[in-house]
């Protein structure tokens, strides 16, 4: 595979291609009949996520650095450049975004009736912007593409969504706008000082990341600006309102990438740019304390409010606060289990929300509500849907032998060795994330089947057990043998660590000898 | 390349650096006497706008020529400037001209408003910005500004019928001269401290920081500063702005919001930069107040609007506290990063005032925001447009509205001015709050209106602005 | 040696003049305050002169130019409120407002 | 390592191809039931003779050391790694018997009980995926794996406990199963946390390696991790104080609760415990713990079991005393005293269970053939039917003896073995000799409850209905077949590690020395003489038969009436038929309070009040009142403009003044 | 005698000022300003401005104020309107900013006197009584026409096209038809 890849050159071309691609599809709605809209997408989504598939092959898992990259002057008077390029961090993230689109228009196969050539040419564009952000390694760029993206959500769900769509709508775009240009102006301000430190004016993210101690006297100011847009994004209590709203009002599609795809960037942003940038401000023990507590508090307090949802959409919304906690949690530990596992909870939430989301929507097609009390017993006539929600579900619970447990497993035992108490405190996180979701399968799946409408409800359509089949497996294969992509995560990882905790310095005091031992 | 040397003190000179306000001048009086007796007529009316547009785009030849040429004084700049600022602006309000004269060119006549005199007066105002923009010299700023003052004036009055335009005028009026009283005292106060009133001679003069800090030249400075402050309605000499806009026939809205406001900036900007520009104490706190000021309310205001028009009114009172952004950075970053807004902006604001007039009828003034439901059903291609430039006003990547507050935020960043910077982006965040309802109404909402809305048809002339502003 | 003195009146009547424009209502009493401001302003220019020479004066040329100019077009905008409004009292102009 | 060894994972693999199979049938053919029948015993039947084979290899390498079988890397990260791997050693062999044997026994039982149940095929699949899981639980050579196991069966508890889902009470059972284990999971989630931290490593081997030279005995870090696994246990195993979900639990098929209820699953903590001697023998305090919450269970499970009427709910107590045992078995560091009674409570319990789902078969269908809806499972409308149901009657009744601790049967031996090495730590600290005595009160009550159980079951007057008792019958030979096999070996079990007056004694106890003799190392010797061990022997004799004669003298089989006519209880008996009201108080003092505070204060105070009704909408409703203020302002007239014109012309103005 | 009569100019100028900024009737106004205008063409001549005060006399006094005459007449203003004053609040309003405003520029009096003109603009100050002196050898309107015509031509040639503008301007608004 790898030497196929080769021939064809593959490395040089794969990021532009898979920005562009996209693109091109959504030109290609625009232009073909009305009735083709939806296939001429997915079939772009498919390309596109068979052209990234390659990276799994093509991906040296050795390297901490950067691969695939690509450089480009852009706008040379400014120091700006068209930059890619993928390692460890990013390499899954691409390939969970290139994964979900085509399920996710799948899932709006007939969620969307109206205006689809709009719909599936946003998906498209959306799936550009995604894909820059992980691959963006110019701040400018990655700023742009940061931006972008919203337009096409902001869309997606005020055109499609639900009843309460434009108050969702707008109060999405508001959060993470506000977030996001105090980050431009922290960039800008970074830009300025390594410029006016060093002579050399440029967004270049390893430029910048090289001299980013020009800016430690201010690198708090400047954290806390790259810290709350990406907060907001992940998003970290108390700024996760905007998230139910969001995705219980969004169509499905919508709901699956803003689950799926979208809280990871928040997530992503820490690990790129806010921890690297500034570690002695993220590893401030002020900081890193509100920030670790807030991420504990976030698991418990995101799985007690979905404990008591009654809109399904809603509980998975919060369930994300709860889980993105877990991310939060494993990044702060600062161990490359921890950070590992972060990422591995990512992907996995990708994987699981984006199913249930999916899920919620075919139920939604079926019975035109979310609310879980108008559902019960539908396993009676739902057997494969059951199946394949509880399996979900369970792999959102962190079931041992899914996907879901090895994450969370990673993450608390990297956590417990530098935060045991958070750790300690966030493992009975696992008892109210059982709570829910079991409650809620108990009531939409199991009990008596007492709503004469449920009784005529049809099983999975081949089309559904399309779109599920592809989750079943990861979630199984993830969840048995995680070890191809967590050798491909390791060097980066053990990159990012090794870098954040150098400059650190004392802050780090409270790591423990026994964890000091794996940097031999 | 050699720079084209021009001998400002020769009348041949003299003539060469005002090629393109000769242009207008010229073309102008072509144009007043033949409207004198054939005027009246739809047909002579379009036959007019015509005319003026070739004019216009005779004069920005002139300028592209000599901006290619490299023309420089021979010495000291009397009068009038040749540098690179001048062309730039010049070409925004040649553009900006046309822009409203090709939106007037429909809307006139849909309105019947047929006062052919309407591009004369475009014309004379062009002029006027031109020498704002291009002058060497605080009288010439104070003529040029006076000039189109006057023009604009009687543009905001010119639909007779309507009293709401008579309003406008008087409002705008009153508070004009009202204003440039306060300019002239500057300008008096400079030349008293100074000895002189050429801007580079005030330069000169200001280099010795011991007269750069005396009281008549701050006193001057900041009486400046109040004259300036109104034409680019900065707050707290903001509040003719919406009343007249929105009282404005349409295009004269556009041509004032997009223009007129961008020439009282090059002036404020060449007089800050040239001739205060060692005198920064004097006036940079206060242009950053004005700013943080401007930013603040026109947003603010601007979210409590219910009419489009006068939406766009406080927006662009939001958008000159932006370019004040620019101008407290008191850089050259600052300059070029003003030109590139006020280009930007003005193509976005009278495009979205373009949509606005295709849209409505018999003054918009009265059209709410939620009359815009649904019109994206209804006309895709308009709602597109009026969606980008909402985003584009935004500031969102991918528009040059973005571009332009990227450059204004790195100039403030880089001359230190990282609060103002944030003061920014926080007003930005507020902005959100008024152009997404916009788009919401269009694309999200469901169309209240039962008809058609098969009427109102943009003018040939009107698309092609939208066209143009929505590539930016 | 009369350049403090007339500074001083110049600074009066220009306080006068904007005090003026608040105080009254009349549009056309309004302007004639905006004229007293810039009659101040040239006050101004000439005391200069004296000291700085002759282009002071040529100032003040041009601000009597500008003020006949205003005058026209200002007086014909009041005409045409005054068609509308049968006044020229500011109070009767507030159609526009919020 | 004998080449057989390595072909462990086939054990596990079985179960877990049958579960594949039956899953994919439940879906798209859910009536073949004959080609379901077959895979699921099939599968099991296969396990059990690989099992065999294994353990034969084991046994004839006459090793010491365990035997790894490593498949393959499970999550390495750093360094951190995890195999995904199986030991196979003598502790997990006498495991694998049980899981294997006895789970074979209730596959065939199954057959015949589920057969008329539209969920067959679900329930087999079910069925298998729990033995794949228990199997992975006792095989797998590191605490992540066996963590796997331990989550997995109680999965499939949650599943099959909720099988009949339609019924709200039964998927709550389930549920609340599942959650309750998982708050067991938790501590042993923290228990591998502090493990690795301290260790560096997660492997059994590697952990008991290095222990002795990581740990101080006794000191804090040790005794949490024992007490935090020891967590995990009373979950899995129902032990005080998260103990109620098991009788819950009843309410899944008979089978179900005989299979992971009784026989297996829930010893999984027995099983942890034994495995991970070595931490907890460091760990004398944690050690005692373990003992005295055993104990403390036994008695408290056995009070409660006197008093009801539900004829599983009474084995379900049962169970919960007889893992209380277990503990203080394990928990006085005689683990394979432990593991012995493990061994013979999965025969005897699975016995009674499987004999008590015979005749809840036989009432179902006798109610169901006469369209009456009364309490299959209550034991007052049961009552004489040994007639019709002779041989499981029989063989219950051994069973019976069994577990009441008559001479002979193999209860009597495993659980006088822990009361006497309970007794002999007596020495140590005078703790173990009342927990000495409570574990001989509630071996009384054992035998009290039991036999109320058999007198109020088979003797006595019939009380199920006259109507019905034409269609009482004996089960077929499907389901009697395994109820006589483990009927002969619970008789027999007791040969497995007699007490050492007796000859060939302590077979098992040899046999897992290889496992416990780490631990062993850490502990006092504790010996008793023969004449102790006689006259212990004879007191758990006295003991029994007194709980079987109080029985048999005091309860009068012939006054009581049918479960529909039955007065209400009063006093204590009511105290003891709500179970203490243990359920109750802790709906009260965390269930509630728990969705008040998250619904009532976190979602509807905090999440849409605070943040969002004043952070969110707040701010945007002050920016729109500031708004409106700002257009208040613009008045319309020229005054107000050149007003604030003039003010702000004054501030320049000052401003620049002050230069 | 130069000085008193400057403050006696000055008087009437600042005193006729303030009737005109508060007499009610707008006729009344109108001819206080044009008193003022007067008193300050006055103030032009003892300040060497004779070609200014000349035309500020023609023009201000002569042709714009009766521009401003002529327009009152014609709106028949004649009468004082009891609107045309704010109110109390309001004239105290105005009273307080205008003399704030006052105080505020009287720092520039201040200067003067306090330092001497010459230290205080840095430009070539020309000796006192110079300009008299030139105002005397070239004509007062020499004087101006030098610099008018050579250095101020282009604002000169601005000002015609602005009166032009003006014309335009007016003429499209007040004509009665168009």
């Amino acid at each position: 595979m790898s030497e196929f890849l080769l021939s064809i050159g593959y490395a040089r071309w794969v990021l532009n291609a898979l920005l562009v691609l996209p693109v091109v599809g959504a030109l290609l709605t625009l232009a073909v009949p009305a009735a083709r809209v939806k296939h001429v997408a997915f079939v772009a989504a498919l390309v596109e996520f068979v052209v990234s598939a390659g990276l799994w092959w093509a991906f040296d898992p050795a390297s901490a650095g950067m691969q695939f990259e690509f450089w480009a002057p852009w706008i040379p008077s400014f120091g700006i450049a068209y930059r890619v390029g993928v390692d460890g961090i990013s390499l899954f993230m691409i390939l969970l975004t290139t994964l979900t689109m085509p399920l996710a228009m799948l899932g709006s196969w007939q969620y969307i009736t109206q205006r689809e050539r709009g719909f599936y040419a946003l998906m498209l564009v959306m799936t550009t912007g995604m894909l820059g952000v992980f691959v963006a390694l110019d701040l400018f760029l990655f700023y742009v593409f940061w931006e972008i993206m919203l337009i096409p959500m902001y869309f997606i769900i005020g055109v499609w969504g639900g009843g309460r769509r434009l108050y969702a709508a707008i109060k999405f775009f508001l959060y993470t706008f506000v977030g996001s240009l105090l980050m431009l102006v922290a960039i800008l301000v970074l830009y300025a000082a390594v410029g006016r430190e060093t002579g050399q004016y440029t967004f270049d993210y390893e430029y910048l990341l090289a001299y980013s101690d020009v800016v430690r006297p201010w690198a708090l100011w400047l954290f806390g600006a790259f810290a709350l847009a990406f907060a907001i994004k992940v998003p970290v209590f108390p700024f996760h309102t905007w998230l139910p709203d969001a995705h219980v009002e969004a169509p499905t599609a919508g709901s699956v990438v803003l689950a799926g795809i979208l809280l990871k960037m928040g997530a992503y942003g820490f690990l790129r740019f806010a921890v690297p940038f500034f570690p002695g401000a993220a590893f401030d023990p002020t900081v890193s304390t509100v920030v670790v507590v807030l991420a504990v508090v976030g698991i418990i307090y995101g799985a007690l409010v979905a404990m008591v949802q009654p809109d399904f959409k809603k509980l998975i919304a919060y369930s994300s606060v709860s889980h993105l906690g877990f991310v939060m949690l494993g990044i702060w530990a600062l161990t490359v289990q921890s950070v590992a596992g972060a990422i591995v909870i990512m992907i996995n939430h990708g994987i699981s929300t984006g199913a249930l989301f999916l899920l919620v929507g075919m139920m939604y097609e079926r019975r035109h509500s979310r609310d879980i009390a108008a559902y019960g017993g539908i396993a009676r006539v739902m057997p494969a849907f059951a199946a394949i929600l509880t399996l979900v579900a369970l792999s959102s619970i962190g079931l041992p032998g899914t996907n879901g447990f090895v994450g969370e497993f990673l993450v608390l035992v990297g956590a417990f060795r530098t935060q045991p108490w958070a750790a300690g405190i966030a493992t009975t996180g696992v008892i109210f994330a059982a709570a829910y979701l079991l409650w809620a399968l108990q009531r939409i799946i199991y009990e008596k089947l007492d709503k004469p409408e449920n009784a005529q409800l049809r099983d999975l359509s081949p089309r559904e057990f399309a779109i599920l089949t592809p989750i079943v497996v990861l979630i199984l294969w993830i969840g048995f043998y995680p070890k191809p992509i967590l050798t491909r995560i390791e060097p980066s990882v053990r990159a990012f660590v090794e870098q954040v905790r150098q400059p650190a310095g004392p802050a780090l005091r409270f790591v423990r000898r026994s964890d000091v031992r794996e940097a031999e | 390349m050699t720079p084209m040397l021009i001998d400002l003190s020769a009348p041949a000179g003299i003539t060469l650096a005002l090629l393109p306000e000769i242009v207008l001048t010229a073309w102008a009086l072509i144009l007043l006497l033949v409207i004198g007796w054939r005027h009246g007529d739809p047909e002579h009316h379009r036959w007019a706008g015509g005319f003026t547009l070739v004019g216009l785009v005779a004069a920005l030849g002139t300028v592209v020529w000599l901006w290619r040429a490299g023309a420089t004084p021979d010495g000291l700049p009397l009068m009038i400037a040749l540098d690179s600022f001048r062309w730039a602006t010049a070409a925004v309000f040649l553009i900006g001209s046309m822009a409203a004269v090709l939106l007037a060119q429909g809307y006139l006549g849909r309105e019947r408003i047929l006062v052919p005199e309407f591009y004369v007066l475009v014309l004379f105002a062009t002029v006027g910005m031109l020498l704002m923009g291009g002058a060497a010299d605080l009288i010439v700023v104070f003529l040029g500004l006076e000039l189109m003052s006057l023009s604009v004036y009687v543009l905001a009055g010119i639909k007779r019928r309507s009293p709401q335009s008579s309003e406008a005028a008087l409002k705008y009026f009153l508070l004009g001269a009202f204003a440039s009283g306060f300019l002239l005292y500057g300008i008096a106060l400079i030349y008293g401290a100074t000895g002189t009133t050429n801007l580079q001679a005030v330069a000169l003069q200001l280099a010795d920081s011991e007269i750069a800090g005396r009281p008549m030249l701050t006193i001057g400075a900041a009486m400046l500063l109040v004259g300036f402050g109104f034409k680019v309605s900065a707050v707290p000499f903001h509040m003719w702005a919406p009343d007249v806009y929105d009282g404005a026939p349409t295009p004269v809205t556009a041509y004032m919001a997009a223009a007129v406001k961008a020439a009282g900036f090059a002036a404020l900007v060449r007089v800050a930069l040239t001739a205060l520009g060692d005198a920064t104490a004097a006036w940079q706190t206060t242009v950053w107040w004005l700013a943080a000021l401007t930013m603040i309310v026109g947003n603010l205001v601007a979210l409590a609007q219910r009419r489009l028009k006068r939406m766009l009114a406080y927006s662009s009172i939001a958008h000159a506290g932006y370019l004040l952004v620019a101008v407290a950075a008191a850089s050259i970053q600052g300059g070029s990063a003003f030109v590139f807004y006020a280009f930007a902006y003005t193509l976005m604001t009278v495009g979205a005032f373009a949509v606005l007039a295709a849209v409505g009828r018999d003054g918009e003034s009265d059209l709410l925001i939620d009359d815009f439901n649904g019109l994206a059903e209804r006309r895709p291609w308009l709602s597109f447009a009026l969606a980008v430039f909402m985003l584009s006003l935004l500031g969102f990547p991918g528009t040059a509205g973005f571009i332009g507050k990227w450059l204004i935020l790195v100039a403030a960043v880089e001359a230190g001015q990282t609060t103002l910077a944030v003061v920014l982006v926080g007003a930005s965040v507020l902005s959100a709050g008024y152009y997404l309802p916009v788009i919401m109404a269009m694309y999200m909402k469901p169309s209240e209106r039962a008809e058609v809305a098969e009427g109102a048809r943009l003018a040939r002339g009107g698309r092609l602005v939208v066209a143009a502003a929505a590539i930016a | 040696m009369l350049l403090g003195p007339a500074l001083g009146v110049s600074a009066l009547l220009f306080a006068i003049g904007v005090g003026g424009v608040l105080l009254r209502r009349n549009a056309i009493v309004i302007f004639m305050c905006v004229e007293l401001m810039l009659n101040a302003v040239n006050l101004t220019f000439v005391a200069l002169a004296q000291q700085l020479g002759p282009q002071g004066q040529v100032i003040v040329f041009f601000v009597m130019a500008v003020a006949a100019a205003e005058a026209a077009v200002g007086l014909a905008i009041i005409l045409a409120v005054y068609r509308h409004k049968e006044s020229v009292n500011l109070q009767d102009v507030n159609l526009l407002r919020g | 390592m004998p080449p057989v060894i390595e072909w462990v994972w086939l054990v596990v693999a079985l179960p877990l191809a049958g579960f594949a199979a039956n899953g994919l049938l439940s879906l798209v053919k859910p009536t073949a039931k004959r080609a379901v029948s077959a895979i699921g015993v099939g599968t099991v039947a296969a396990a059990f003779v690989m099992t065999l084979v294994v353990v034969r290899g084991l046994a004839g390498a006459h090793t010491t050391e365990p035997f790894v079988v490593t498949l393959w890397q499970w999550i390495p990260m750093g360094d951190l790694r995890v195999a995904a791997a199986f030991q196979v050693d003598q502790l997990s062999a006498v495991m694998l018997l049980v899981v294997t044997g006895v789970g074979l026994l209730i596959h065939v039982f199954s057959v015949g009980y589920m057969r008329a149940d539209d969920g067959y095929a679900r329930y087999f699949a079910y069925l298998n995926l729990f033995v794949f899981f228990m199997l992975v639980l006792v095989l797998g050579a590191n605490f992540p794996i066996l963590f796997v196991g331990w989550e997995g069966v109680g999965l499939c508890s949650y599943l099959l406990i909720g099988f009949w889902f339609d019924v709200k009470a039964n998927a709550d059972a389930g549920k609340k199963a599942f959650l309750m284990n998982r708050i067991g999971d938790a501590g042993f989630l923290i228990a591998m946390f502090f493990i690795f931290q301290a260790t560096g490593s997660l492997a059994f081997d590697e952990v008991f390696a290095r222990a002795p030279r990581v740990f101080a005995i006794g000191g804090p870090t040790i005794t949490a991790i024992a007490l935090f696994l020891f967590l995990g246990c009373t979950g899995k195993s129902a032990q005080i104080p998260l103990y109620t979900w098991l009788p819950d639990a009843m309410a899944g098929p008979t089978p179900v609760s005989a299979l992971i209820h009784a026989a297996t699953m829930v010893t999984a903590g027995v099983y942890l415990i034994a495995r991970t001697n070595v931490l907890f023998a460091m760990a004398p305090i944690a050690g005692a713990v373990v003992a005295t919450v055993g104990a403390v269970t036994a008695l408290w499970a056995a009070t409660i079991a006197l008093k009801q009427w539900d004829i599983k709910k009474v084995l379900a107590y049962s169970t919960v005393s007889q893992l209380g045992y277990m503990f203080l078995g394990v928990g006085v560091g005689a683990i394979a005293s432990g593991m012995f009674h493990l061994v013979t409570h999965a025969f005897f319990k699975a016995l009674l269970f499987l004999g008590a789902g015979s005749v809840i078969h036989a009432l179902h269908h006798a109610y169901h053939a006469t369209h009456r809806h009364e309490d299959a499972q209550d034991m007052r409308n049961m009552g004489g039917l040994r007639r019709w149901m002779p041989w499981t009657a029989g063989v219950m009744w051994l069973a019976t003896l069994a577990i009441a601790g008559v001479p002979g049967f193999s209860g009597f031996f495993s659980k006088d073995e822990i009361l006497a090495m309970t007794f002999a730590k007596g020495h140590e600290h005078v703790l173990f000799y009342a927990l000495w005595v409570v574990g001989a009160v509630a071996a009384l009550l054992t035998a009290f409850y039991m036999t109320r159980l058999m007198l109020y079951t088979f003797h006595g007057p019939n009380r199920t209905g006259a109507a019905e008792q034409g269609h009482v019958r004996e089960a077929p030979w499907v389901m009697t077949g395994p109820l006589v096999i483990l009927a002969a070996l619970s008789v027999v079990g007791g040969v497995l590690n007699l007490p050492e007056v007796l000859p060939r004694s302590g077979w098992l106890h040899h046999w897992l020395e290889p496992v416990t003799a780490a631990g062993d190392f850490f502990r006092p010797d504790a010996h008793l003489s023969h004449a102790t061990e006689w006259a212990l022997l004879g007191l758990a004799t006295v003991i029994a038969g007194l709980g079987i004669a109080a029985a048999w003298r005091f309860l009068t089989p012939a006054a009581l009436k049918p479960a529909a006519e039955a007065p209400a209880e009063t006093g204590l008996q009511q105290v003891l038929l709500r179970k203490w009201y243990v359920d109750e108080i802790y709906d009260a003092l965390i269930v509630r309070p728990l969705v008040w505070l998250s619904n009532a204060v976190l979602w509807r105070r905090v999440d849409a009040g605070a943040i969002d009704a004043v952070g969110v909408n707040g701010s945007a409703r002050f920016a729109r009142g500031l708004g409106l203020i700002g257009s208040w302002l613009q008045t319309g007239h020229v005054g107000t403009y050149v007003f604030f014109f003039v003010v702000g012309a004054l501030l320049l103005l000052r401003a620049a003044t002050r230069f | 005698m130069h000085e008193v009569m400057f403050w006696g100019f000055a008087g009437v100028a600042l005193a006729a000022a303030l009737l005109c900024v508060t007499r009610r009737s707008a006729v009344a106004s109108a001819l206080w300003l044009v008193l003022t205008l007067f008193s300050l063409s006055g103030l032009f001549v003892l300040l060497d401005a004779q070609f200014i005060a000349a035309i500020q006399v023609l023009v201000y006094a002569g042709a714009i104020m009766v521009l401003f005459l002529f327009v009152i007449m014609l709106l028949n203003l004649g009468r004082a309107g009891p609107a045309d004053m704010r109110g109390w609040l309001g004239r105290g309003v105005a009273a307080l900013l205008g003399a704030g405003l006052a105080v505020e520029l009287w720092v520039l009096v201040r200067i003067v006197r306090g330092g001497g003109f010459a230290a205080e603009t840095a430009a070539f100050p020309l000796p006192p009584g110079e300009l008299g002196r030139v105002q005397a050898a070239e004509g007062a309107v020499g004087m101006l026409a030098e610099p008018l015509f050579r250095q101020y031509l282009v604002p000169f040639e601005i000002t015609s096209v602005l009166l032009l503008a003006a014309i335009v301007g007016a003429v499209v608004l007040a004509k009665r038809k168009i």
